[in-house]
């Protein structure tokens, strides 16, 4: 019983020994050969030595997520052995080295069967024959074990080498042959005997469409720059980091990437760049997030358009710097003392996160005032192939800025007292902006409360004015945001069950849907994308069709369901959580959901993965 | 460095760089002065008002923004450095020019103003040095020194002052100068220098205040010192004393390291007089001027006005293909 | 008809003219002679020069908030009368000089009465009859203010004797003669015939009990001291640092008050120094709480109890910065990425200022955890005269602390591995701590996850132990914490309205219940002082008891209002909100309660004082 | 300044400072070398393990109280020398020693930096100096030189590096000295003396880090340097050479004034060779010595042992009477 197309692969090493470029090559290979692929990357706060792995699905359609068992697992050191022997399926196979790893020590099922790749040998004869010295080739394992795996699905190796063409290029196209060398040699390992015993098939659909193969940060990063972001500051921190160094690394673009000495001096100097009208951003994770607040509420006070990301990782305080978490919502909602109106957009996977990049833009120009963009680390670090992103319907709104000539007019007045009422009162509560360096436009901005002009003012009146004019923006970006950016539904529009889901976690959910609703179960699943202003009316409708409410995310408080139940009064019946700082598989999603449907359980934590 | 030099047309006096707005400083505050200073020193340099951003920080001193007829902006305390970079390094065609009080610069804004120096952005930065916090009631400031107790403080000082100006040429200032609040020729000429000035520019100002600070008060600037029985001004100009701390070869390391260590050595000198003026000064390449050369397009555009729309239809016109193709799969 | 011990008195001048001192003398002369005193302080961000005012009520019954209507407006400068001459009563006095002030320009009331008094006169007689020079007495205009004041009254001198005995003492003790030269000099201006114009009527009980007069952060500063807190670390703010700076000038009491470079520092140097087992705390106020984000939840994962105020103001960014607010609610029960426990107060009045200034180091070390308490500008400037403080019943907790015995104790176990479990896993949450310098309590600390030791760990399975070790310390602090300590119900247990508020604006509140039942509507207030653990069970109670529920708070967006549907599902009927940057009055409040009963408005904004 | 004397009883070798975890540093880490140099120093110094409080910021090399078999603290990212300050400052018996990075202590942590050299706490502060922000993969530290580009940057280095030292010294450090990770002999020295200090003590160890810095490596500071034809060692002790950076007699106000500049100019000279060793040295009263005067129970108890409640009933023993007195009305 062959299974074809439906692949779970595992490889793992030693952080810095090459783990994520076998991970790249994989997906690459089944990106190319027309298949979807979903990777998980999971890495130690560390630079080498400590276990990494990547674990990888491969499907015949669109797939968001990861499942936790493991078809083939890959290995080339013990630790990895070690660790995840026990997660491979009954008929599934370990790949490993004889040289460090006895697999009788190993807590494998006894259905698995094992495989010795000859690393060492495949490498001295490479060695031998291209005359390459073998400490440089050691990196090449990774293709070995790549190579074999995927031998073993009976893929065809002409995807590898197409691979291998689309990753060495420019200096480094002449790696191409040698890998590929070492991939044949692998090949030639995986007997037909081999094969045969391995249930699982990769088989090319060489019609299919072309596709990408992104991470959350690159998405993120192409968002930014078709969005014509020209102005980005960060401090590194991981994972955000990772979209700042894109940019920096794309500099044909124009965007001049600042780092600074801080977070502070970031979404500050992120703030004073966009006064001056560039479209200006800043992207950090938790900890350099929060040094973010004071900037933040300044901008909101003086209606500065600003884009301001969050990439959560495992918290509180440094936590767990490398792992998944979505616990910054309520912090980022209510980020910095007072109030001031913010947008707060969660995109759920990467087409959203170029798409929530491009509009993050739009919306801080049309409202003037900081919009936050709420990332994980699942979404930052995690690979998909997907469709190209649509660029049809993109357009750039700049919102109200005052022309030269609309200037002029106004200074022409006899009543013009050479200041310009950036601050005027209007009725959807954005004013009309000036520009430093516009002729007969001098405003001034403070963090006070300040007049039209941007005076200081501690006039209750002035006060009350400026308040309001400053909080019906939520008004106006509840009505001009399009529904489909503030919630998505999948699945029947009436369900019994409806799931309350955000930020990448709408992954394992999307691709548990199906399976559910084979089960014979009414459920549907609600992706809040736009936290604030929260789409309350909506929401509300949709929960109040459903019989039973659950709540998924991945954080211990359930601060979605918080936000819901602030909104709407409405508490979600159940929970399902996970905070082990890895993110939720399409298996423990499945198998939480038919948990609560059956026996009722209050609240699922889940805690499946190393 | 000025981008706005004399139009024909117009000839602006002082006042056309006051704004409507009535300081509120207390009476006898130093902060007058300066005010005065940076209008007259914008006027002198016939600088056009919509071409400059004043910035400050927040304290009494950072008021100052609004009382100059120029865009101004008033940022979060201890942060005005980031801000104006922000907006100096997007638009270098405005003049920016940024003013705070020494609690600000050089206490919460401390990583801020050290990290400036590594950037050289152009920017002139005037510090109000009153040794107290102003607005929050006369706390001590980072320049009071040891054991000073004045009115506002209930016990004495229990840190060592720092001395900014060595701090600033160790940062990698490009001009460092300081200044008296009441001296008023000076100091304008001193705000001139550091705005005609390409790169950062520190102008450290003794500023009075009278309500708070009740030891370096206007009387005791005026008051004479001896030494060695004979009596001298408490300030004297570095420039009558034949001091030059201008670097005139800056491809020269050997002058810019001479030049750096005399200022040091000015600056350190625990001397009885108080010496005014520009202890350090060198024309390098400033951030924008080292980012060029790698970022092409900023070659031709200043960051604010690099085009990135049709302007009729609003489709973005940045074209994604190259980078799509790092990541595209469509060889099969 | 006279009107007795019921009075409102409002003075006001540029700030830096004295107006403090002398809403001092005159709340402490109304003080000695047994009334009760409430004072409002209102002035700008400015040292010199800006209006400023106070206005102080006296009543025969403890009082808790200031009202509207102003009996007797005193002024030296013209800029207050222009600004407050409208809020003085029909048959009300206005007091001015004649110099700068022309009274026929002002809106004032046709039935208020003028009186100029002859400040210059009466100086240059003191002057000529004491040889003082005239310049040095002008700040005794205050003194005429206050006396002629208090002389139209029939308020007997001898009270003003004794509280100027008691504001100049030591060195300054010579400065009462003085003064009291001046106070005789301005009731001799006020004639029997003027006395009998005036209503108003201030009669001592010299038999009420003593009295404190005091503002929050003194109330805030002596609950400190008596908890023992000996560390604090601050960065100067207003209206915090006047807190810090008592401390400063109370040297006696051994605290080392730390002025830092800014407020990161200061939480850091309070949680480091709260390491060793001081008690340790630091305050601020929105700018400055918000760059403490980050070490609150450093300590939160290090399990540092450390006391963290945040005195609320006029936000946001700088905003109103010395005006009143209550805009922080809810950034302070979320600040910090991430998830750990937190628990948060917000007491009502000075007393409860005291008590949970004196409580919050309890919480600290019995749940070790950081305790934010949350003050507001109302709270902390404004002055009443109370009851001593109760410290009957004050016990002071460490918490759960290793003795040096049960330590050398596990140390003669033979499995001890010279490293102390200082985060073992505990029922209630709580480890027990070592302090360094404890021989066999070696233990590290890190914002990283960690395990039981405190070294870094990215276990999952630690994990989970860990968060829900950390967590459950708000089940435990829910149980701990007394009642009363939680919520506070006022007026009868069962009422048709039940309004819902916190901190400062219980104050008037209070004072308008008593007038509403007199209108015979049945209505109950119900005080929330524990944010965090929120007592969502009670609070649920208490208002599904009610047929209408009123939250009542200062702010924009209501937020306790949202904390309540958030945690109990409930939502406010009605809403009562005032963000003018000014405090509720007790007339604005049973206006709009009445309103509220009777028309049955959505939400009242209240905008009412300058 | 060391608390803890040799006590007779136990002599301690450098592995009873060993914790039991494994350091994860990349091979051929410099920061192997400085961990071994701490725990060498701590070892001859017999430091009581348990009475040392080793502190550190977020980096890798941060992670360094973790292998060390004292209480340890791996505080915030920029932030260790307030967490530190705060734990001496309550309980001055500690032995409290401070590690970090170059980027946590230049660059976020500058305004605390900068700012304890005005406190002159009692720590030893040692900065493990990269030029790269290791652990989030080599980005440009505030010591990397203009115009550089290590394999990890993408563009080159658009700051000036800044000279840690000469900005210490001016900011009030009372001990500033350099080192090398792997000069054991004496870095351990250095760390010794820097512990042995009694006041703010910076020692900047220059580090390799193979992985992402591959200009400084181990075998660039092995290599010589040519200078007038005869090749010296990239490396030199400043002792060796004569060099005495110490104050001998610190209330000489004129002496401080010159073995500051001396300082000064020592480490902004720009050598061909790399000077190593203490360049400046002096015994000032430090912030605890400075307040005692002031908080009388100071000079009694250490903070942490104020007695604050009765033992047995835990009523609290502050007496307010005094502080009531100020505010009660009982004159009536
Ligand atoms: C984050 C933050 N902390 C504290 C304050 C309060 N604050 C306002 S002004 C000021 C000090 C001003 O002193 P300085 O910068 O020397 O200016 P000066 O008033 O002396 O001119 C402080 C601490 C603030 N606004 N923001
Ligand atoms: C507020 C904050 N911003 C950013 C980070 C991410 N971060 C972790 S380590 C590090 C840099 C470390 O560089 P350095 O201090 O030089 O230490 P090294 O790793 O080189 O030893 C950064 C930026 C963080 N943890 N916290
Ligand atoms: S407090 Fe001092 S600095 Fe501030 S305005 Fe008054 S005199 Fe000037
Ligand atoms: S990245 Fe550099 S500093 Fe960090 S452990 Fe590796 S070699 Fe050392
Ligand atoms: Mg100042
Ligand atoms: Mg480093």
């Amino acid at each position: 019983m062959e299974i074809t197309n439906q692949f779970s692969w595992m490889i793992g090493g030693p952080q810095g020994t090459g783990v994520d470029s076998s991970a790249t090559l994989f997906i690459r290979s089944c990106a190319v050969a027309g298949l979807n692929v979903y990777g998980k990357r999971e890495y130690h706060s560390n630079i080498m030595g400590e276990h990494s792995y990547f674990q990888v699905r491969v499907s015949e359609n669109p797939v968001h997520s990861h499942v936790d068992p493991v078809h083939l697992l890959a290995t080339f050191d013990d630790e990895t052995a070690r660790i995840h022997a026990h997660e491979v399926v009954p008929n599934g196979y370990f790949l490993y080295d004889a040289n460090v790893t006895k697999p009788e020590t190993l807590d494998l099922h006894p259905d698995v069967k094992i495989l010795a790749l000859p690393y060492s040998q495949i490498l001295e004869e490479v060695s031998a024959e291209t005359g390459q010295p073998l400490a440089k080739l050691q990196i090449m394992k990774n293709t070995i074990a790549v190579a074999a795996s995927l031998a073993m699905t009976c893929f065809e190796i002409q995807y590898i080498e197409k691979a291998l063409k689309g990753i060495f290029t420019g200096g480094k196209a002449k790696l191409v042959p040698l890998n590929l060398k070492v991939a044949e040699k692998a090949y030639a390992c995986i007997t037909q005997e081999i094969k045969n015993a391995f249930p699982y098939r990769l088989v090319a659909k060489p019609d299919a469409p072309a596709q990408m193969i992104v991470n959350g940060t690159t998405a993120v990063a192409l968002g930014k720059l078709k969005a014509g972001c020209r102005f980005q500051s960060y401090y590194p921190i991981t994972p955000a980091s990772d979209e700042s160094v894109y940019l920096e690394s794309h500099p044909e673009y124009g965007v001049n990437v600042v780092q600074c000495e801080d977070e502070i001096s970031a979404v500050c100097m992120a703030v004073g760049a966009s006064l001056t009208g560039v479209r200006a951003s800043t992207s950090s994770s938790g900890p350099g997030f929060g040094l973010k607040a004071e900037g933040l509420g300044w901008a909101g006070i003086n209606e500065v358009p600003v884009v301001v990301f969050n990439y959560q990782r495992g918290g509180p305080s440094t936590g767990l710097p490398t792992r998944h978490e979505q616990g910054d919502l309520l912090f980022s909602l209510f980020i910095c003392h007072g109030e001031y109106p913010k947008i707060v957009v969660a995109p759920g996977d990467m087409t959203e996160c170029f798409n929530d990049s491009f509009n993050a833009f739009n919306y801080a120009d049309q409202f003037q005032t900081p919009v936050i963009v709420l990332c994980d680390k699942a979404l930052a670090n995690n690979t998909a192939s997907i469709l190209p992103f649509d660029e049809t319907n993109l357009r750039i709104n700049r919102g109200k800025r005052a022309s030269d000539e609309y200037l002029a007019e106004l200074a022409s007045r006899p009543d013009f007292n050479g200041k310009y009422p950036r601050f005027a009162n209007s009725e959807d509560g954005v004013s009309t902006r000036s520009l430093p360096g516009q002729e007969n436009g001098i405003y001034w901005c403070t963090g006070d409360e300040h007049d039209v002009y941007g005076h200081i003012s501690e006039d209750p009146e002035n006060r009350i004015m400026m308040d309001d004019k400053r909080m019906r923006k939520l008004e106006l970006a509840a009505k001009t945001i399009p529904q489909d950016e503030q919630w998505k539904l999948y699945g029947p529009e009436n369900a019994d069950y409806t799931v309350v889901t955000w930020g990448s976690t709408k992954g394992p959910l999307l691709d548990a849907l199906p399976i559910l609703q084979s089960d014979g179960i009414s459920i549907n699943v609600l992706q809040i994308r736009l936290m604030s202003p929260f789409p309350a009316e909506a929401v509300s409708q949709i929960l109040n069709r459903a019989k039973v409410r659950i709540g998924v995310e991945q954080n211990f408080t359930g601060q979605l369901a918080k936000i819901v139940r602030m909104e709407t009064g409405i508490k979600m019946d159940h929970m399902v959580s996970k905070y082990t700082g890895r993110p939720m598989s399409e298996t423990e999603v499945v198998a939480a959901l038919r948990e609560i449907t059956k026996q009722k359980t209050e609240k699922v934590v889940l805690t499946y993965g190393h | 460095m000025v981008t706005n030099l004399p139009s024909s047309e117009v000839q602006r006096k002082p006042k056309d760089y006051k704004s409507d707005v009535h300081p509120d400083w207390c009476p006898g505050c130093g902060d007058f002065g300066i005010v005065n200073a940076i209008q007259q020193a914008m006027a002198e340099l016939q600088l056009k008002p919509s071409q400059v951003l004043m910035y400050s920080g927040v304290g009494c001193s950072s008021k100052t923004p609004h009382y100059i007829n120029t865009y101004g902006v008033h940022t979060l305390h201890g942060r005005s450095l980031p801000f104006a970079t922000g907006s100096h390094l997007a638009n270098p065609d405005l003049q920016v020019v940024v003013a705070g009080g020494d609690g600000d610069g050089y206490g919460i804004g401390a990583g801020h103003f050290l990290n400036a120096g590594r950037r050289n952005a152009n920017l002139a930065y005037i510090v109000y040095d009153n040794e107290v916090y102003g607005l929050t009631k006369g706390q001590a400031s980072p320049t009071l020194k040891l054991g000073v107790k004045t009115k506002s403080l209930p016990l004495p000082n229990p840190n060592e002052g720092i001395n900014p100006l060595a701090i600033a040429v160790s940062a990698g200032y490009t001009f460092v100068a300081r200044s008296y609040a009441f001296d008023a020729k000076h100091l304008k000429e001193t705000i001139k220098r550091a705005i005609l000035h390409k790169g950062m520019a520190l102008v450290d100002v003794l500023q009075p205040c009278p309500t708070y600070n009740n030891l370096r008060t206007k009387d005791w600037f005026a008051e004479e010192v001896e030494i060695g029985g004979t009596k001298y001004p408490r300030t004297y100009h570095l420039d009558e004393k034949g001091y030059d701390g201008k670097v005139h070869n800056p491809a020269d390391e050997r002058e810019i390291e001479a030049k750096k260590l005399q200022a040091l050595q000015k600056v350190e000198a625990s001397e009885p007089q108080i010496a005014l003026g520009v202890f350090y000064e060198v024309e390098l390449p400033t951030f924008l001027e080292r980012v060029k050369p790698n970022i092409p397009l900023l070659q031709k555009y200043t960051s604010c006005k690099m085009p990135i729309e049709d302007p009729s239809t609003h489709v973005p016109t940045t074209d994604l293909s190259a980078a799509y193709a790092e990541v595209l799969t469509n060889t099969h």
